[in-house]
This record gives C-alpha cells, structure tokens and sequence, in this order.
C-alpha cells in the first residue's frame, strides 16, 4: 500500500515534469504562430476557469449531494475582487507594467485574495442555506447568485461598466490584472499551475476524511448523523472550500478576459458561463467525478467554440447549419439524453488515475504475452 | 446483573407528541453494562421512535435521557455518537454508492487527528492515521466476514451482508451503547441465527451494552436478558423472558384482544 | 397617501400575476415534488399561442381574450408531453436532483426551440390590446379593471383549485399521489394518469396565467418567463409549496414586496429584496409561511 | 471495469474526434488566412473585411441588422466592381452579446488574417476586443458601440456612430431649450447603454444649469413595471424625464405606464427607442406616446437621396425598413471602402492612418461627417418625435442638431 503511494507520487510527478517542459518546448516553437497566439492560448485560459468552476460545483453536486444553482455569483465575487484588488495594487505603485517579479506577487497575492473573499462570502451564504435541502436549497442558492450580482451592479465602484468611471472601458487591460494577447502567452504558466493546484486541492480533499464524510451524507444524511458525522459542519466547510475555488476561477476570468460585465455571472444567458451551465458541464461529465468534470468542460468549451467560430459549421448542410445556429438547444437535447440514460452523469464516479492507468497497461500487456506464450505453445506442440 | 451498577442508558419519563398525538409516553428504561435488552411490541407500537428519542433525530416532549450521568436531550445525532451511542436503521441505511471500506471508515470519526493541512499536504501524519483507518476498518470487517468485500460497492452486497455491513458501521463509532432496530428482519431462519450468535460474539468482544427491537417476540426470547414491551406508545411490561411471556397484557396486546 | 396607494395597486398587479403562475407551481409540485422549471416556459407558450390566435379570433367575431381557449390546449399539450417525454422516465430511474436538472434542461429546451422557430425567433412581440381599458379611482389613482379581474381570477382559480382537490375523484387521486405513489397504485389510482392530468391543469393554468399576464404587460419573447416563473416559484415557497391558498398568499407577498422597494427603499434592488424576503422566511420557517413541518422519516 | 474502460473509451473517443474536427477547421482557416494577409490588393483579388455581431442571444435583432445591412452594402460594392477593383467578402463571427465570446470571435477572425473588422455591436463587447485589437494592429470599426472610452487617440478603433457623450448631451440641451430646468431620470442600472447615457446627461445637465431632480433605476432589462418610478416622477413635480430604454420596453411598457401613473410631460430617450412603432399595442390608445422625443442617428423619412435609395434598397432586399443599426453599419462598409480607397492597400495599419486623417469627409446614409482625433464622427443627430392620432405611431423629425450648444 505504503510502496503503491510513493509509486504514485514518482508517477504523477514525473509527467506533471514531462507536460511542463513539454510545454515550453512548445511554448518557444509556436511562441510566434497566430494560431497559438489567438486561438490555442486564449482558449486554455477559459478552459482553465471553466475546469476549476465546473469541478469546484462538482464537489457540491455530486460528492455532496446538494443542488447549488449560484455558483457564478461567487465567481463573480473573485473576478471583482481580483480586478479592484489589482488596480487598488496599481495605483499605489506596487507595479506599473505587467512584467516583473512585482507583478506576479500581486497576480497571485489577487488570485488567492478572489478565493479567500469568495470563501467568505460562501461561508455567510452557507450557514443559512444549508439548513435547507434539496429544491429549497436549489432555489435559495439561485437567490444569493442573483443577490449578489445585483449588489454588484450597485457597487459605485464596480458595477456594471467594468469598474472604471461612467463607461464601458475594457479598464482592466491597461491597468490591473486584465491580460492581452500577448501576456495570456507569457502568463499561461500561471493559469496552467493554478489549475492544476485547485485540482489537485480537490483531488485531495475527496480522497481523505472530509471526501468521505461528505459522501456519506450525499448517500444517506440520516446515516451519516447517526454514525458521528457532523452534517451541517461538513456541508458548510464543503460549500465554502468550493466557493473559494469559484472565487479563484473568477480572478482568472478577469484576468483572460479584461473586461466585467455582471451579466456573464447570471442565472442564465446566451453564453455557456453561468450558473445554469456550469450545472450542465458537471451533470454531463458526472456527478462525482472530477475527471468528469475536468473532460466535460473542456469539451463543452471546445463544442462552443467549435460552433460559433469553426469554419466548418458554416460548411454544414442547410438542416444541421440551422440546428448548429442555436448550440443552446443542442446542448438540452444531449442533458436529457444523458440523464435519460446515464443518470450519473457520462463518467460517473469514475476517476482517471495515472498510477492505475499504468497498472492497467501493464496488466493488458501481461495478458497479451501470456496469450501470445500459449499460442506458441500451442504451435509447438502442433 | 446485579442491580448495584449503575446503568449505562437510562431515561425518565420520556415521551413525544406529534401534533396532538401521543406517540410514546413515560417510557422508563435502564441498561447496564454488558446487557442485551429488547425492545418488543407490535407494529406501530412506538419502538422506533423510542430508539429516535435517544439517538437525537427526535427531540423528546418530555422527560430526559441519560448516558452514563450525562444528560443526552437536545444533543444531535452526531453528538450522541460521539457520547457513545450508535445505532441501525429498520429500513437499511448505508452509503450505497461508497465502497463497503469506506462505509465503515466514514464512522470512524473519533480517530481521525489530522486537519485540512495534513489532508492538502499528504504529511506522513496523514499516512499514518489513513493506515490505522484501513486496519481498524479491515479488523472490525473480518467480524461479519466482510473483508474479501472491502472494495466494492456498498450497494451491490446482498441483503444479508448489507445488514452486517450496518451492524459493523454501528461498531466503527466507538460506542458503549449499540441500538439495534429490527436486524433480523427480512432474514430466514439460518441466517437470523448466524447474526444472533454474532451479536452475541459482539458484545462479549467489545464489552458494550445492546438494545435491540424486534417484533417478532419469539426470536429476542432466546437472547434478551430482559425485555420491555410497549404497545400504544405505553409500557406494557417489562423482565425477564419467561416473565414476559406470561404475561397477559403482553398475549393481549400480540393477539389482538 | 397616494403614492401609498399606487404603490400599492402596483404591488397587486404584479402579486395577482406571481400568484396565478404560482397556483400552476404548486399544483405540479404538490403531486410529483418536482419544481418544474419549464413552467415559466409554458406561459411564453400560452402568449405565443395568443399572439397566433388573436386575429383567428378576431376573424371568427370573438373577443380578443377567447384565444386564451388555444392556449390552455397547446400549453396542456406541450406539459402533457413534457411528462411524458422528459419527466416519467427520469422519474423512475433517477434522484430528485437529477429531475430538477431535467427541469432546467426542459426549460432550455423550449426557450432555445422557441428562439429556432422562424415565426417566432429572438425578437420580442407586442401582443394587441386584449381587454378594453379602464378603472376605478381610489384617492387619485387609477386602478384598472384588468388588475381586478386578475386577482379575481387567481382566487377563483385558487377556490376552484382547492375544491377540485379536496372534493372531486380525481382531484382526491392527485393527493394520494403526493402522499404516498406506491400505496396509490396498491388503491387502484393509476398514478401516470393522475400525475399527467395534474400536468395538464397546472400547464393549462399558466395559459390563463399568460392572459392575464399580457392584458397588462402586453411584450412576448422567448425568455419572458424565466424571471417571471422564477419570482413566481419564490411566491409558491413563500407561500408553502404544494399548498394552493399558500401560492395566492406568497404571489400577492413577492409583488407587494417588489413594489414597496421600488417606492421606498430602492428601485434597483427590487430583485435584491424579493430574494432577501424568501431567505429569511425559509430560514425562519423552512416549510414556508402556510406549509407545515414535516421532517423525514426515519 | 469493462464499464469503465468503455466509457474512457467513449471520451477518448470524442476528445479525438472533436480534436479532428477542431484540427481540420483551424487548418481550414489557416490555409487561406496566411495566403490573404500577404496579398497586396491587386485588381480581382479578394478584399476580406469581418464582422462581429450578436447573432444569438438576446440581441440577435441587432446582429440580424448588422448582418444585412452589410451585405446589402457588400453587394452594392461588388456590384460596381469593388474596392480598386478588388471584390469585398465578409467573414462573420457570433458574440451571443458576450464580452468573453467577442474576444474569441475576434480572436478567430485575426487568426484566419483578417485585419479590417466591424463590430462589435454593443458597447459592453466592443470594449472587450478595443484593446486587443491596439495589440494585434487590426483595424476596428464598430457600428453603433456609443461607450465614450472605446474610442482614443492614437489608436486602432474607429467608429461610425456619435459617442454617449454627445448623446446624452444632446438630450440636455433639448431640455434646457425647451425651457425645462428641472428634470428626472429613469434608467437600468443593469445596463452598460442606459447607465452610459444617463451619466452623460447628468454631467451635460450640470454644465447647462439644468437640476437633475429625481432619479430611479430598475435592476435589469427584465423589469416589466415602471409605474412607481414614474410616480415618484410624478411626486418630485419634473416635466421633462430622460429614460433611456431600448424599443421593446417603451412601445409596450414605459410610455403607456407613465401616463397611466399620471405623468403628462416629456418623456426623452435615445437610439434604443427606434424601431418602436413596431411594438405598441394595437388597439390600445396611443395617443399616450405624443410628446415622446428622441436622439436618433438618422431618420428613415429623410428625403435626401442618400437616405431615400439606401431604405429602398434594404426594403426591396429583407422587406423591413432598416433601423439606425442597419444604416450605422452599411455607412461603417463604405467607411472602409473609401480609407482602402485612399491608402491603396488593405494593410491594416494602413488603413488606419487613413481613418484617422480627420480631414476626410465622409458622405453616408447618417449623414456628411468626418472623424475627430479619437476617431468617433462629429456629425448632427435628429431629435425625432413620436406622433399619434390615437391608432398609429409615426416618427417626425424634429431638429438635426450639428453641434453642441454652448452652456
């Protein structure tokens, strides 16, 4: 057991290793081609948001049991407080341009500060509301993701203009957080790590004592009480660590996307970040797996992106061109499907694991050679 | 036993109203340690809720509950696990979709000494208390026989297994007072007196205290060493077997008179 | 004093509305303990349906309103299939949660096919006048004779509602099912029938509810009834879900709510407010203000 | 385990075949894209111009009028034997009127080697790609985003409308010429347009000495009551109220309930009141909606030619009278088509220093104008007014004013 674990630290961190220099590699091959630059870097910053959202929602829907229907409320919180945290940073002259080892304290002191504020606000939100179950909660946590986009907006200095003064400048671009095309490149590393810590975090937080208690209570809360857990302690440590993690995923959005708009954090809009979605991509991928998650949002990611900007669509055929001309409609289609016939989601509570894909590998190559030995021994005896 | 213990469980006059009704009144018991009670009575009697007054789901109209001098009302269900009473469901109630391992670690929550940190970081103090989980898991498993199960789904057991499976969870909490509701129920003959004689095996091992409800008077008649009967949310009768089983009020109350 | 007063009508114009949105919520939920998010979604059916039938109306010499006849059958229609289709088979094999993700997932569904539907599309309609204006004036302020006819029809509709469930066969049927599904069938009640009949009254509820809806605020579009149904639903909860006079109580509450804030308190946290009033009434009372307590059993 | 292992297989599956379908469309796009941006605008090439424009959501109109309108334009181009002799084609992207959505679509059309752009519609989009486009030295020209900040000096982003500034002032100066000295203001504090313009004529209020007496707000766009703001409008005694709402909630809501809750003065918008005659109630009394005044960009009863042939055009072509969107967007076509004209050359940095010659003129459908330092047009907007008999809404051009008066 003991030998198996070190065996998985060796493992995972030698192609955590290979990935990051691989990615360097390509980093410095590619740093100059468009499609790297424009398509390929944007798209993994909003991959990495997505990816922390949808698995931080994970572990309220499907590895604690409780419908929460405002999650991009407290994304919305970490993006805010990211971007006035940067610009508050900015106008004391901690930083003026976006380089240098100032600079990334202040990114990183502002992407922890978004979770730790979103946390708060999680725990506030949590106390009253997990007192209720099921479709109460459902619907008081839609509530508090409305509240708060709503006081937002009638924060003077947030609010709906994107946090400069009495318009709608894209602010955070020259000052603050806000990244460009060009240092999302330099900057990608950030992202990538954060995700990758966020994931882990919650890896390790499933796999250990809360991870357990918190499924017993999403399988049977009455048991669970009465076998020594304390339920409303576990749901509300569990709500907040995940608000903290939607607070994170909210100061890298601000981050790729250098502009807020209160509405991208609604309960529903055209656009695949909101509350209402970020519950498709974890139903899709499974509720209690990350690695479902984790697999959904990048592909639901991909399929939108595909659809709006793929120049294939536009090829398709009239009848599949007009379906694609309303992806929303899609998407409803394949949730009741899903739901229809795989309850829990298309993973389940499967979850990829390095070492035991190894093991798999090794165990499938065994196999094969113990079938190649028989047949030749077959042969021989022919 | 010998009357000069103190009793492990004790209530006073406890009793529950729901909306005007009475559901169970004055109920008085007494458990000492190392005894195995029954609770008897006919469906709908009010044994279940007794067992709910004690563990917390229920909070009591009146009267009190005492475990070992300490006064257990108002308290949660958690909180009275961790004084020491733990319990099974009529109606079984595991965590289906975890694996039967992990059933019985999830209620081992006294042990538990490490915090967020340890969990985040994987320190070596993490290592150890997970490993010692594993082995009083697996040690409290091999009990019912369960440990070949260890991995699978809790789920996925069959209906006898399941109910051991409850039983061991009960035992993973660390308790001095074991409330068994209906164990035997949905099992035949053979099966009823393998889980009999574990209970048994079960108290005399861990040195705790059982009560254990059943309807069916004939099978708590072989191993209570006494027994308390309501009907109608009242105490009816309450000694030993042979007491009970004379006693007309109890035949009354079974036969319907 | 007359603000007072406007601010009141105002309150019970849209309170009239939450609450016949919310007698079709409870009704739902009452029987199968699903929120049906779609149910906003059907009323941007029922207006769609209006707007398409109007002039047929018209042309056949009838008054405006008699096309609220097509829409209670489309939108009893389009809640039967959704039963059908969507609902019953999730309902046998998942959790409750998985059901309300159906619900959410149903409401996308006909909000984005509505949008992909060339005779309707993304741009909102304005529906014709339906009743002729007019009023009564307290201290100055007018108060028109749609608003009274909608809260008169939302209690009729509740008073009905009640009766139906507590006097008539299947009316009776519908609160077996809510108590206990298995013992129903073990009585005789065919359960699917019921739970699609209560489908269709409560979807054909909300065709009327989408009448009233636009004799007042006559704009149609294809997302019309997500806030809509969503304030409506916090009425329902308010009010004690699954309870009939609870939904008339929380919808007059929410608009009454809406109303004073916008006059008194602030006119852009309305929504904040409404939302607040929710939070602390299931904080304080968790069944709702009518509901009562029922814990689980054990 | 065979479960699984099956529905890894399932993943991977899709993971690999959404790859392959991403990889050939980027291949796709990359093949012509690279060709394109090489190519100097020789006579029968091919002039790439793209647009951005909400085309789902909950703006899809305003995409819709964008869309058309530049087609009509891109024909009539064509038509007459395109720019230098090059034919124009469009390549559209979808925002779903998303800042995050715009940035990729902005993002995908810079990487197929389009640096000439339209778009974005609205202000809260447009505002997410200015800055990118500065950095990827793509020439932006967007239609209708009124946002004072989109536009600076010295940059790559240009407009075809007048900005916020000039609009909201527009509507204070009315005001105050009208002889009004106290006014109020309904507004959505959700909405970047309506916030944008009610602080702009706050500000212009103050430099005219008129009193902003009474102000409310709704919380979103959703709101579908509006009696008690305008009771209190009612309440603080102003006769004259800035509210600027987009068409579909003055022709069903805010008029007929302002009137209803008694208030008989002037009620002012801006461009988002065009189109409305299309949504009033039909049958009810409409003479409520006299002395309703707004900012336009231009008026479709225009008798000048300019104007008169471009409505038929587009009436004969999608069978609508083209709203201010529509015409801001087929004047932001021949914007480009004269700056090309005058650079010689479709580069993008090019064509910018051509649009930002402030001396040029530019004749279009919304009127003869030039482009200021920052690059938004100086050009006259069209106080309209909306009139009834009772039945029906007509608009009537009431002034044009071309600049600002002084306070």
């Amino acid at each position: 057991m003991k030998k198996r674990t070190g065996k998985g630290y060796i493992i995972n961190t030698a192609v955590i290793a290979v990935i990051i220099v691989a990615f360097a590699f390509i980093k410095s091959a590619f740093g100059g081609n468009e499609q790297f630059r424009l398509i390929i870097v944007p798209s993994l910053w909003q991959c990495c948001y997505l990816i922390i959202l949808a698995a931080s929602l994970n572990l309220i829907l499907g590895f604690l049991g409780q419908l929460s229907l405002g999650h991009c409320g407290f994304m919305a919180i970490g993006a805010y407080a990211a971007a006035l945290i940067s610009l508050a940073f900015q106008r004391a002259g901690v930083f003026t341009e976006k380089a240098g080892p100032a600079f990334v304290l202040v990114l990183i002191g502002c992407i922890l500060a978004a979770g730790i504020l979103a946390a708060l606000v999680g725990l506030l939100v949590g106390i009253p509301a997990l007192r209720l179950k099921g479709d109460y909660l459902a619907i008081i946590t839609l509530g508090f993701g409305m509240i708060i986009v709503n006081i937002i907006n009638n924060i003077p200095f947030a609010g709906q203009e994107g946090l400069s003064l009495g318009s709608a400048s894209a602010s955070l671009y020259k000052n603050g957080l806000g990244f460009g095309t060009a240092s999302k490149v330099t900057y990608l590393w950030v992202a990538l790590i954060v995700t990758l810590i966020c994931l882990t975090m919650m890896f390790m937080f499933i796999r250990s004592k809360y991870g357990r208690a918190i499924k017993a209570i999403r399988d049977d809360e009455i048991a669970a009480s009465a076998s020594g857990i304390n339920t409303s302690y576990y749901k509300i440590f569990t709500f907040t660590f995940s608000a903290f993690f939607a607070g994170i995923a909210g100061a890298l959005y601000a981050c790729a996307n250098a502009t807020l708009s209160t509405s991208s954090f609604a309960f529903t809009n055209g656009g695949i970040l909101n509350s209402t979605f970020i519950v498709v991509m974890v139903v899709l991928g499974g509720m209690g797996s990350l690695t479902g998650s984790v697999v959904s949002a990048i592909v639901m990611f991909f399929v939108n992106y595909q659809i709006k900007n793929g120049l294939w669509v536009k090829s398709l055929p009239g009848f599949l061109g007009g379906i694609f001309a309303y992806p929303m409609l899609v998407y409803a289609i394949i949730l009741i499907a899903v739901i229809m016939f795989r309850p829990r989601g298309i993973f389940g509570t499967y979850e990829f694991s390095l070492l035991n894909f190894v093991r798999d590998i090794k165990e499938h190559r065994a196999k094969k050679a113990l079938q190649k030995a028989g047949n030749k021994e077959a042969k021989s005896n022919d | 036993m010998t009357e000069s213990k103190k009793p492990v469980l004790e209530t006073r006059n406890l009793g529950i109203t729901f909306g005007g009704l009475k559901a169970v009144q004055d109920f008085n018991i007494q458990i000492f340690e190392g005894e195995l009670v029954g609770l008897i009575g006919p469906n709908g009697a009010g044994k279940t809720t007794v067992f709910n007054m004690l563990t917390g789901v229920y909070l009591p109209t009146v009267g009190s509950v005492i475990l070992n001098g300490e006064v257990l009302n108002g308290k949660k269900p958690h909180q009275v696990v961790s004084s020491g009473v733990a319990r099974t469901f009529q109606n079984i109630r595991l965590f289906k979709q975890m694996s039967v391992i992990d059933n019985v670690k999830a209620a081992i929550t006294k042990d538990i000494k490490y915090g967020m940190v340890d969990a985040m970081f994987r320190t070596p103090k993490f290592w150890k208390v997970e490993h010692e989980l594993t082995e009083k898991a697996m040690d409290l498993l091999s009990i019912f026989k369960l440990e070949g199960k260890a991995d699978q789904l809790a789920a996925n057991l069959p209906y006898g297994q399941q109910r051991k499976l409850e039983i061991t969870r009960a035992l993973a909490t660390d308790m001095r007072l074991l409330l068994l509701d209906e164990p035997a129920a949905g099992m035949n003959p053979t099966e009823t007196a393998e889980l009999l004689e574990c209970i048994n095996a079960i108290r005399d091992r861990f040195g705790i205290s059982i009560l254990l409800i059943e309807h069916d008077m004939s099978l708590v008649m072989n191993i209570c060493e006494r027994i308390q009967v309501i009907d109608y949310g009242l105490t009816i009768a309450s000694g030993l077997p042979e007491e009970i089983a004379k006693d007309p009020k109890v035949i009354a109350a079974y036969l319907g008179e | 004093m007359s603000t007072f007063i406007q601010t009141l009508i105002v309150g019970l114009r849209l309170g009239s509305i939450y609450a016949l949105v919310a007698l079709g919520y409870t009704m739902v939920y009452g029987i199968i303990r699903l929120i049906n998010f779609a149910h906003g979604d059907f009323i941007m059916v029922g207006g769609y349906t209006m707007i398409f039938t109007i002039p047929l109306a018209l042309a056949m010499g009838l008054p405006a309103w008699t096309s609220v006849v097509f829409a209670i059958l489309c939108c009893a229609l389009v809640g039967m299939t959704t039963e059908l289709v969507a609902y019953r088979p999730i309902r046998k094999k998942g959790t409750s949660m998985t059901a309300l993700i159906t619900a959410i997932a149903v409401s996308m569904l006909l909000e984005n096919l509505a949008q992909a539907i060339p005779a309707i599309g993304p741009n909102p309609v304005v529906a014709s006048q339906i009743f002729s204006t007019g009023g009564f004036s307290i201290a100055g302020v007018t108060m028109e004779w749609t608003t009274v006819s909608t809260i008169v029809i939302s209690a009729v509709v509740m008073v009905v509602l009640y009766q139906f469930t507590q006097k008539t066969k299947l009316g009776r049927a519908m609160r077996c099912v809510s108590e206990d599904k298995e013992a129903s069938i073990l009585m005789g009640i065919n359960v699917n029938r019921t739970i699609v009949l209560t489908f269709a009254i409560g979807s054909g509820l909300s065709a009327v509810a989408a009448l009233m809806y636009m004799a007042q605020y006559p704009k149609v579009y294809t997302t019309m009834g997500m806030m809509l149904g969503l304030k409506a639903f916090v009425a329902a909860v308010l009010g004690g879900i699954g309870i009939i006079p609870g939904a008339m109580l929380g919808g007059l509450i929410i608009g009454l709510v809406e109303s004073f804030t916008t006059s008194y308190v602030s006119s852009s946290m309305a929504d904040t407010f409404v939302f607040l009033i929710l939070i602390i009434v299931l904080i304080i009372k968790p069944a709702g203000i009518l509901g009562k307590n029922v814990g689980e059993k054990v | 385990m065979k479960k699984k292992l099956a529905c890894l297989l399932l993943a991977a599956c899709m993971c690999l075949s959404l790859a392959a379908c991403g990889g050939s469309g980027s291949a796709a796009s990359a093949t012509p894209a690279a060709s394109d941006a090489a190519e100097t605008p020789a006579a029968g090439g091919e002039i790439t111009i793209g647009t951005i424009s909400p085309n789902t959501g909950s703006l899809a109109a305003y995409g819709s009028a964008v869309t058309t309108a530049v087609d009509l334009a891109v024909e009539e181009i064509n038509a007459a034997g395109g720019i230098n002799g090059s034919q124009v084609k469009i390549v559209n992207a979808d925002d779903q009127f998303d800042p995050t959505e715009c940035l990729n679509a902005f993002n995908s059309l810079v990487s197929q080697g389009i640096g000439l752009i339209i778009g974005s519609v609205t202000s809260g989009c447009t505002s997410a790609i200015t800055d990118a486009a500065n950095e990827e030295q793509v020439c932006l020209l967007t239609p209708s985003a009124t946002a004072d900040s989109i536009t600076t000096v010295d940059d790559y982003v240009f407009r075809a409308c007048y900005a916020d500034s000039f609009q909201g002032a527009i509507a204070a100066a009315y005001a105050k010429q009208s002889g009004y000295t106290e006014v109020g203001v309904v507004y959505c504090a959700a909405d970047t347009y309506s916030k944008g313009l009610y602080d702009s004529f706050n500000t212009a209020c103050e430099k005219y000495g008129v009193t902003v007496k009474a102000v409310e707000s709704t919380a979103s766009l959703d709101v579908q009551d509006y009696t008690n703001q305008f009771a209190s409008m009612v309440k603080a005694g102003v006769e004259f109220v800035y509210a600027p709402y987009y068409y579909d909630v003055i022709g069903p809501y805010i008029v007929t309930q302002a009137r209803a809750a008694g208030y008989k003065g002037i009620i002012m918008g801006a461009d988002g009141y065009d189109s409305t005659p299309d949504y009033v109630v039909d049958g009810a009394d409409l003479s409520v909606f006299n002395d309703v005044y707004w900012t336009n960009h231009y008026d479709p009863a225009d008798t000048s030619d300019k104007v008169q042939s471009f409505v038929k055009a587009y009436e004969a072509k999608f069978g609508a009278t083209p709203n201010a969107i529509s015409a801001l967007a087929y004047d932001a076509v021949y914007m480009y088509k004269q700056a090309i004209e005058k650079a010689a050359s479709t580069d993008a940095t090019a064509v910018r220093d051509a649009l930002a010659d402030t001396s040029a003129v530019y004749t279009g459908v919304t009127g003869t104008f030039s482009l200021d330092a920052s690059g938004t047009p100086t050009k006259g907007a069209s106080i309209i007014s909306f009139t009834s008999e009772g039945t029906t809404v007509t608009t009537k051009l009431v002034d044009v004013v071309k600049e600002l008066p002084q306070a």
